[in-house]
Formats: structure tokens, C-alpha cells, sequence
């Protein structure tokens, strides 16, 4: 059995990731679980300079969801560089970095920043955050403009020879039309979901919860939505699809990859017990051998 | 931080609506006073998030904590019996900072925030400190909970029990410009604000344990973030937390 | 306390109502609830034939949701001016009727069978389903289209004289553009919003549980995004707006009225306790009276 | 069909994962065989939808079920205890006619299915049934539960307790020509098929109590569609069934 994954000049050990802004550089995690054993961190996302993020409260809990208003809090590229990048280096398993900005620049920035800063190759690949529905430029807007999606995901390419996984927002009539252009301007591998727009009022209060009116959902509540859109998603393009979005449990992310995901990513789930993202991947591998199939090709083998 | 394969020993009603809960701590990591745990109430995925709760006391391998009845998480612990496994992480954030001067530690109480006080009133014993204990209410008061052999005040809203008045009315009444105090406050936000006001007249130190709603709870998330004056502007409770100086704190 | 609502030339005693699809024709609730305690009942969609509806199994439970593929299995407009309009024109309830069909020309078929056949004015306004996830033609790809939706809504405008209320669907990148082309095509409401894009797949049988792939996934989960939707939709549009999607509380209930919507319905919450919608009434008024807020209106003054 | 504001009186493991719950009914509608009742097992929203189960037995206000924990509403299910409120909507659906003829009902059970079987042996004992009941394996049947003084034969398929086989197998053995039997079946799919093949082989009727995850479980929802051979292909497991006569269904 070999569940590796390649992505654009980069392979995969395994097919699990950690979901970007809910594992956030690594050392957080580091007295839970062991993490020689997921495969693959995705950080937090990274923009030019530090942000605060949004105003307070930032989480409120909804019917087996998560809605986040954290508004890319962080600590900026150089920050990044400075404080987390040692750290992630020391680690056995995958790094990816979330990248995000206000435009096409800043986010180019960013990739180059880290390339020329990244001496040891810690960095094995970008994912590119064009999906964020907590941030007033570039984020969501960006993401629903299949044009802007094929520019930037074709600048980025230009900028570094690491992959390069575009990360696509599902408040779209159509994941299949931005899952596309980002193939078009040479993507490695598209993500899929980020999180919905979603919105929860205080009634005695009588106003949003969060100060920023929307926020977006995430977890459980979620899952049936993303697997449908990774399911088309897959069907749209011929690169690697990773498929995200309420995975729970090893059951949720095998529906994944037979929907036509090539790997997986586990976000809101490791707030609600960190054990489970190495549960997941456990049980991925135990389907595999169940069922007999050795790579992941022989998932996508099922489902027309 | 740790996860613990924690099962539950007793879970009684200590006021209306609070219960205290004892349960075994097979781990070598000892909690400290304003330290805080979370535990995943349900296997399902309502309610789905980790909660938070402070603990109240800590001897030999058992470890408590006295919580409020409010919503599903809470209703689901409080119908928790005997030997029932518990799922929990901890021992997570920082602590009460034991006073190191010939100040008189002075420690505040309200509502929910009663056990972490508690805990570091017995932590500080040596200290002599000052325990003020307030609620709406006598019902909600959990006498039997507090510890003995220390000074303790008792403050009521409504006049019910002991004090007639808020804990910082307690505070004022019974400060004198002599006093050389540190204050430690744990409770709703709105009697901590004033715990901080009162503080900044009288110029004594003041530390505050923050609530916050927390997503991962291990500072990964950024979701439990409170305004600060340092920094960026924001702190997390669970990290950087959630014991503050009352003054880093930008108060609204 | 006035909480009555005006759509076009009907009002509606109170703002709630039990959505389309969740109550069938209303007799088959008749034994367990008080149907004159319902402001309006909401058909199961009329189309111009029977249809026998989607292969099976056509409902699965997720976290916190349903989701469905019945594929508007119906007794067809004959069969429902037959059947279940002499029971319908018994309530003392509004009764709205959820049309849908394969194109534009079924719509107006059935609105001008019913408008003729209603001798007792029993119907008081059309829903039209323009955004169910679960059939081919008509359905989604119409609802994601403005210029079908404003086209659509015009003719059925000239069809009758009843309140069109056009059905939105939340699987689009923005709400407001088919909220809009309703507007300018004269419809008298919108609702929103209709079940979200869904999928799950039975991992022992590697194959979609729903026969058809997708289906509609509703209920609590969805709740979150049916409120930015209604929000958003709600500041987009001058005609009134009925918010639906996940309602399982009054306080849910209230949530959509104070982000502007005018009415609510219930639906996939009838199925988990038939009380529920009669609680969400009741609950409504009793906050509009803690509140002291004495029109619908009223509840549209406190968010932005 | 009414809320009915029922409340736990027993609820016991009657084999392994199986449990036989009862309870009152304070309504004066009667269930009879064949019929279901609906539980809204937990407030929250997970499980989120009623749980459909067929009535075992009724006596004189006390209402039964067996049932099987299976996933979240049977687990929440098995741990409620003596006294607890139970939110019940019903008795919903049809019954398993009567036989008006000579012939000899054959009622046969598998798997979830034992609890309406046993509830129309009981109510037919008059006409002398024979009763099939089978099972994987000997742990999994109820003895207990089973009524008393009722011709019945238990069916293995490991041959661990009874005759070694399915319940069509016992069928097949059993009968002979000149017997003039009408079934009743109730169980898992592939019984209810074989046991629909065996019947049109041997020109017997043969009634079967169908499953369909149900949304509404009261007709309006077409939700718990069944192929069916007339009028739209489908009919209501809730409304039109659960008992169908076998000839009607579209078997694949
Ligand atoms: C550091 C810390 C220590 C705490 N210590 C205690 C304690 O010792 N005793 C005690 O009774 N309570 C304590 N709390 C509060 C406790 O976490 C909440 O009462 C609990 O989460 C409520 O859960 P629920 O599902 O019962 O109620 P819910 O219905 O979920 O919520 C009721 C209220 O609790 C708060 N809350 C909900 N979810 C969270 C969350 N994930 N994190 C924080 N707050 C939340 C919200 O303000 C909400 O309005 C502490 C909170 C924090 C942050
Ligand atoms: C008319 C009828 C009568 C029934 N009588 C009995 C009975 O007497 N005893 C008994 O043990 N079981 C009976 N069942 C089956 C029972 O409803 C399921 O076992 C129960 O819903 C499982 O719920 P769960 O949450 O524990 O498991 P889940 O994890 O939800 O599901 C386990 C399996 O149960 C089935 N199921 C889930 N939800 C529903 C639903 N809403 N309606 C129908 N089936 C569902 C699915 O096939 C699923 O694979 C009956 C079902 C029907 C339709
Ligand atoms: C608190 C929080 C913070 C997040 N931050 C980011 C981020 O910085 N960049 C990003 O691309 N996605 C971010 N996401 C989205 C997740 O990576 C993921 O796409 C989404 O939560 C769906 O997966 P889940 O349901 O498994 O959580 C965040 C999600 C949460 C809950
Ligand atoms: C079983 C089922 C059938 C439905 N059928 C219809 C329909 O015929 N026409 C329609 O416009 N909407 C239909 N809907 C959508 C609902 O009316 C409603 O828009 C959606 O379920 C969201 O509301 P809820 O979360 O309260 O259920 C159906 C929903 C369900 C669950
Ligand atoms: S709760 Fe995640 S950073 Fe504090
Ligand atoms: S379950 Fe709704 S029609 Fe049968």
C-alpha cells in the first residue's frame, strides 16, 4: 500500500493534512499529538505584514458548525520567517503555507519572501488562500473571478518552482468555472472548501455576533456541501483535488477520496478533539487495506 | 498540556444550578491555580466545541471544578455519574501570580469565576488572603464549596446573604488607604471592569482571569483573542491567558 | 400587536408559515397540529403531470441536517385541484401553492390551471420553486440565471393576479443578482432560501447514497447561511423578504426577522416535532411583546 | 395518530444489542399490529430526525418496542431509564390484516423485525400461528421476549441454537403441499425478498412489513418512497405501508 500524493514536483507521504488556521504553525499542537504523524501542516495563512484580525468575539458555535471571524490574524512574512520557520523546520511531516493578501502583489510578495527565506526547504508547496470570507480585499472577491484566479495562480507560478495549490471558496454557483481557471494558469492542485458565509444574530442583543456581520462556517454542518463541490470539482479538472470541509472521522474523509479527492484535510475537527486527524488517517489506511486498494488512484476507481 | 483519561469520582449540586465536579487526574502534570482544562462534553457533534472550565481545587490526583449549568455542554456534564470516562486536555494557560511583597492578596468571586478563586485561596493560605465571594442571590452562593479557615466576605445583590451589594461595593467599604493590597479577580466581565476602575484609584495591583470563547484552546486558532494595550492589540485568553494584568487589558 | 404581512394584495395574518415540501398538502399534519395557528401553509410544488419523483433511498440524516433528493414527486396539478384543494379550501390558514416545472411554460401552465380552477379563492399567492437542487431541467440552473428568473417572474406576473413569491436558491455566488432580477421582474416577495447542494456516499458500497448523486440538504446545520443570505438579500431588494433555512427555535425565527426578512417558514423541523412551527409563532409574538416591538417592521430598525 | 406524552417504565436488553422498552400510553387511540410509533430521541439536533419503531405489544395502556442499538438515537435510546419522558408521535401507519380464511398464518421474524411479529402472534393466537424466528446467531435472539404457547421454530445461520439456516430455509422444510398458509413477514430486505420468492413459488400470499428512512413518517414528505408495481411506482412506507402485500412491491 502507498497512499503517497504528488503535487506538482512535491510527494506527499500520506494523504492527511492539518487545515490551514486550525493547527497554526505546528508547536501548538506539539504536546498533544506527535506530528511526525500527519502528513502534511498547512499554516496558518501568511500575508506581507502582521495583522491584528478582526474585532471580538471571533467563534461562536452554531448546530454542529463553527462560525470564524478571525480576519487572518498573524504574524506577518517576516514574523513568519523569524519565529515560526525554525520550528517547522525541525518537523518530520510536510509543511505548506497558507498564503494571503489584500491583491495579486501582496501575495507575490509573500511567496518570494518565504522562497528566498526558506534555505533549508522547509516549505514543500503554497497553498493559496483566494477564499477567505473574513477580509474585505482580495479573499472572497478574488475567489469568485474565474480571470483574477487563472492571473494570480499564473503569477505565482512565475514566482516560485514549489507547488502551488490554489484554495477555492465554495459561495460560488459553479466551483467548476474558478477550479478551472486556476488550472488554466498552471495550478498543482486546487483545495476545496474554505469556509461559507455564514451570519448568527444575537436577539437580545439584537445584533450580529460578530462585529463583522458575517463569518464563516466551518465543521461537521458543512461536510455534505464540500464533498458535493470536491465531487465536481474532481470531474473539472485533471490535477489533484484536496477535499475539506467537516471531516470528523476516517468514514468522512474516504468519501472524500472516492468522491475524487487525491488527499484530505482535517480543520475544525482538531479543536474538537486533536486526536483526531492521526484517528483519520488511521482509518483511511485501514479502509485501504480492507477494501484492497493500494494507491490512491484506486479510490477514484468507484464513482463515475 | 496533556490529554487525560480522566473518569469522574462525584458531581454534586453546590448551589442552584452550580456543580462541583471531582475526578481522577492520572497525569504528572500538577494544575496550578488560574490554570483551566477543556472537555469534549458529547461524542456527537452538538455540542461540538471543547469547553472551557477553571480549577477549583487540586489534592493528590483528583482535580475539580465547580461549573454553572448553561447550555447543552453543561447539561450534558452535570448528568455525569460516578466513574464515567471524561475527555479532557489540560493543564492549559497561565496562573495567578502568588504574591511575592508583604502585600494582603486580596480575592474577588463571582459567579462562575468562584472556582479558580477558591483554588488559589487555598493555594495562598500562607498568605492571609481576603476572600470576597459575591452573587445575585443567596441560592447561588455554593457556601459549602468555599474554603474554610479563610477571611471570607459574602456579598448579595439583592441583600439575601451577608453583604447587601456587589463585591466591589465590599471592596470600597472595606479598603482603607493603609492597605497595601493585590487584587485577583475571576467573574463576569462587568465586575471585573470595576474590580480594574477600583484598582486604578486606589493604585494597587489588580489580575484578572479572563473568559473568552474558545475555538483549539492551545493558542492555534487566534478565536479567543481579548483587546490588550500591547502588541498587535490582542492577546489570547488561553495562551497569554487567561490571567492579565488588569491594566494590559483595553476595557469597554 | 399588529405582526400581520403584506405581499402584494393578500395579507398575511402573522409571518410564519410551513415551508414547501415539509407539509404536503396539510391534511396529513391535520391530527397532530392545529392547522388554524399556522399563518400559511406552503404546498409541496405542484408541477403540470405527476411525477413519480427520484429513485430511492431519497432522504439522508447528516450532522445537524437532512438531505433529500425527492425530485418533486407530486400528484400533478389535475390531481392536486382534485385531491387536495377541497381540503385546502377548508383552513382557515393562508394557502400558498409551490409551483415549479420543466420551463417557463410549465410554470404559467400550472399557475393559469390553478388561478381557473381556484373558484373559491383558496390560494392566496404562488411560490415558485425555482432553485430545487434535485431535477434536471427547470430547477437550479433556471434560479442561477437572472435574466430567466426576471423573465420568468414577468410572465407569471401576467398569468395571474395572486402574489408571486420567486424562491431563491443559496447555491449561487451572490444572492442578490436573482434577488434583484425577481424585483425588477415584479414579483411581489422572494423567499429564501432553498435547499444547499449536498452529498454523501455509503463507503461500503462506494456509491452515493441518493441514487441521483446530490441532493438538498436543509435543516439546523444550513441555518447560518440562510441568514446572511436573508440579510444580504433583505438590503438588496425593497419587496419583502421571507427568511427560511434551519429554523428549529423562535429565537432562530427572530434572528431572520431582525436581519430584515418580513416572514419566516419552518420546515425540515416539522419533521423532527410537528409543535415546532406553532412554538416559533408563539415565541415570535412573545418576543415582539418583551420587546416592545409592535409591527414586522419594527423588528428591521435594529441591524444595519 | 397524536403526541403522545409517554414515559419510560422499563427498558431492558432482551439479546445482545437488542432492548425491549415500555412504556405508557396515555392516549386512547390503540395500536395494533403492524403500526409504528415515532421518538424524538434527544432535544438537540444530532440525531435530528424521529426514529421510526414498530410496536412489539400493547396492554392496557403500556406500550412495547424491541429494538436494536444501531447508531445515536437507539444508543441515547438504551440509556434512558425508569420515569424518563419519552417524546412519541403515533400510532402511525397500517396493520397486518387478519386472516378471514382457513388458511394458517406463518409469521416470520428476523432482526428488527421480531418486535411487530411477536405483537401479531400475540393478537392472533386464536388462529393458531406458526411462528418463524431467526437470527444470525444464538446471542442475538430474544428468548425472553418471545410470547409463550406459540407453535415456534428458531432459525440460525451459524446453527448455533434451532434449525441451521435462514428463515426461508425453515420454509422450505416445512411446508407441504396441502398446506394452506398465508405469510407475514418482517426483517431485513434480503428475508423479505426470498420470503416474497418463496410465497409466489408456492402461490401463498404473503404480507411484508417494510423499512425506509422516513423524514416526516405521516405522508407528507415522500421521503420513505418504495418501488411499488401501481399507480405513480411509489408508495408511502409511512402512509400507504409499512405492510404491504408482497406481490405489490418491486423487489431488487
Ligand atoms: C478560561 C475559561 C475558564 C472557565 N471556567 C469556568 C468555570 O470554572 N466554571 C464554569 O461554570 N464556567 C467556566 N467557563 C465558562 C464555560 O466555558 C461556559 O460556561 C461553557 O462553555 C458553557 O457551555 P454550554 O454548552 O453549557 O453553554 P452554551 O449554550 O454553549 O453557552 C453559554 C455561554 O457560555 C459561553 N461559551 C460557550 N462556548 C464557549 C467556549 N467554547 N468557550 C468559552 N465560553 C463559551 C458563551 O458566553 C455562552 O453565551 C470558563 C470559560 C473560560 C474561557
Ligand atoms: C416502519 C419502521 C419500523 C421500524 N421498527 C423498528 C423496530 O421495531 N425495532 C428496531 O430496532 N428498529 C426499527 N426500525 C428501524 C429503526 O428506525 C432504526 O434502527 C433507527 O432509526 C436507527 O436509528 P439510529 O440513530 O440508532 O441509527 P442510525 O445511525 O441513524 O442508522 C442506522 C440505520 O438505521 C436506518 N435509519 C436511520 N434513520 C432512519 C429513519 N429516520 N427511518 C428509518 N430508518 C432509519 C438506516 O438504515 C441506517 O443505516 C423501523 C423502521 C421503520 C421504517
Ligand atoms: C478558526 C479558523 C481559521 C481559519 N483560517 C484559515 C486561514 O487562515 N486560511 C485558510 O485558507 N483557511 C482558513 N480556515 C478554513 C479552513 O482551513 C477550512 O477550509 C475550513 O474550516 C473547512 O474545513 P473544516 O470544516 O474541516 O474546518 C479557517 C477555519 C477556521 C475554523
Ligand atoms: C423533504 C423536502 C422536500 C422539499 N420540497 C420542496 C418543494 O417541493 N418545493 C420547494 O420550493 N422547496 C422544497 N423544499 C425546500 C424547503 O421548502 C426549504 O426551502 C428548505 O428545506 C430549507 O428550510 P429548512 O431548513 O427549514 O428545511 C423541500 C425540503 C425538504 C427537506
Ligand atoms: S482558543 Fe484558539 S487561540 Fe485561544
Ligand atoms: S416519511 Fe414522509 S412521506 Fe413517509
Amino acid at each position: 500500500m502507498d497512499l503517497s500524493v504528488k503535487i506538482g514536483s512535491t510527494t506527499f507521504t500520506n494523504p492527511l493534512g492539518v487545515a490551514s488556521g486550525t493547527f497554526g504553525y505546528g508547536s501548538e499542537y506539539e504536546k498533544l499529538i506527535d506530528l511526525a504523524e500527519i502528513g502534511t501542516l498547512y499554516t496558518k495563512a501568511v500575508t506581507p505584514r502582521p495583522r491584528p484580525g478582526n474585532s471580538i468575539p471571533r467563534i461562536i458555535e452554531t448546530a454542529s458548525g463553527l462560525l470564524n471571524s478571525i480576519g487572518l490574524a498573524n504574524v506577518g512574512m517576516v514574523g513568519f520567517v523569524e519565529q515560526k520557520l525554525p520550528f517547522l523546520a525541525t518537523l518530520s511531516c510536510s509543511v505548506v503555507v497558507n498564503v494571503a493578501g489584500d491583491d495579486p502583489d501582496e501575495y507575490r510578495e509573500v511567496v518570494e519572501y518565504l522562497d528566498r527565506h526558506d534555505t533549508v526547504n522547509t516549505i514543500k508547496g503554497y497553498e493559496v488562500n483566494i477564499s477567505c470570507p473574513n477580509v474585505k480585499c482580495g479573499g472572497l472577491a478574488l475567489g469568485t473571478d474565474p480571470r483574477q484566479v487563472e492571473q494570480l495562480t499564473r503569477l505565482l507560478k512565475k514566482t516560485t518552482d514549489k507547488p502551488i495549490i490554489m484554495k477555492l471558496t465554495p459561495n460560488v454557483t459553479d466551483i467548476t468555472v474558478p477550479a478551472r481557471a486556476a488550472e488554466a494558469g498552471g495550478a498543482d492542485a486546487v483545495s476545496c472548501i474554505n469556509t461559507l458565509v455564514g451570519m448568527v444574530i444575537d436577539t437580545s442583543l439584537k445584533k450580529t455576533v460578530l462585529p463583522a456581520g458575517t463569518g464563516g462556517l466551518s465543521g461537521p454542518a458543512v461536510f455534505p456541501v464540500a464533498l458535493a463541490m470536491v465531487y465536481r470539482t474532481a470531474r473539472a479538472v485533471t490535477i489533484p483535488v484536496i477535499g475539506l470541509g467537516g471531516i470528523m472521522t476516517a468514514d468522512h474523509a474516504v468519501q472524500f477520496l472516492l468522491a475524487g479527492a487525491s488527499a484530505v484535510q482535517v480543520g475544525t475537527a482538531n479543536f474538537v478533539d486533536p486526536n483526531i486527524a492521526v484517528d483519520v488517517l488511521r482509518g483511511i489506511e485501514k479502509y485501504a487495506e480492507t477494501e484492497r486498494l493500494t494507491t490512491i488512484q484506486d479510490f477514484h476507481t468507484f464513482i463515475e | 498540556m496533556k490529554f487525560i483519561d480522566a473518569r469522574v469520582i462525584d458531581n454534586v449540586s453546590v448551589a442552584e444550578e452550580y456543580y462541583e465536579m471531582s475526578f481522577s487526574w492520572p497525569s504528572e502534570e500538577t494544575p496550578l491555580p488560574g490554570q483551566f482544562l477543556t472537555i469534549r462534553a458529547s461524542d456527537r457533534t452538538t455540542p461540538l466545541l471543547r469547553r472551557p472550565f477553571a480549577f477549583s481545587r487540586f489534592d493528590d490526583g483528583v482535580a475539580r471544578i465547580i461549573y454553572q449549568k448553561r447550555g447543552d455542554a453543561t447539561a450534558i456534564l452535570a448528568a455525569k455519574t460516578r466513574d464515567e470516562p471524561l475527555n479532557v486536555v489540560g493543564p492549559l494557560g497561565n496562573i495567578f501570580p502568588v504574591p511575592r511583597d508583604s502585600g494582603r492578596p486580596v480575592l474577588v468571586a463571582g459567579g462562575v469565576g468562584i472556582g479558580p478563586i477558591f483554588f488559589f485561596a487555598e493555594h495562598i493560605r500562607a498568605h492571609n488572603p481576603l476572600l470576597v465571594v459575591g452573587a445575585r442571590t443567596r441560592g447561588l452562593l455554593p457556601a459549602e464549596s468555599c474554603p474554610h479557615g479563610i477571611e471570607t466576605v459574602y456579598a448579595t445583590d439583592d441583600g439575601s446573604f451577608g453583604f447587601h451589594g456587589t463585591v466591589v461595593d465590599v471592596l470600597k467599604t472595606t479598603y482603607s488607604t493603609d492597605d497595601n493590597w493585590i487584587l485577583y479577580l475571576c467573574g463576569p466581565e462587568p465586575m471585573l471592569k470595576a474590580g480594574h476602575e477600583f484598582a486604578t484609584e486606589r493604585r494597587v495591583p489588580a489580575w484578572v482571569s479572563l473568559e473568552q470563547t474558545m475555538g483549539c484552546a492551545v493558542g492555534a486558532c487566534m478565536g479567543c483573542a481579548v483587546r490588550v494595550t500591547g502588541g498587535l492589540g490582542y492577546a489570547r485568553v488561553c495562551t497569554e491567558g487567561p490571567v492579565f494584568d488588569s491594566r494590559e487589558i483595553v476595557w469597554t
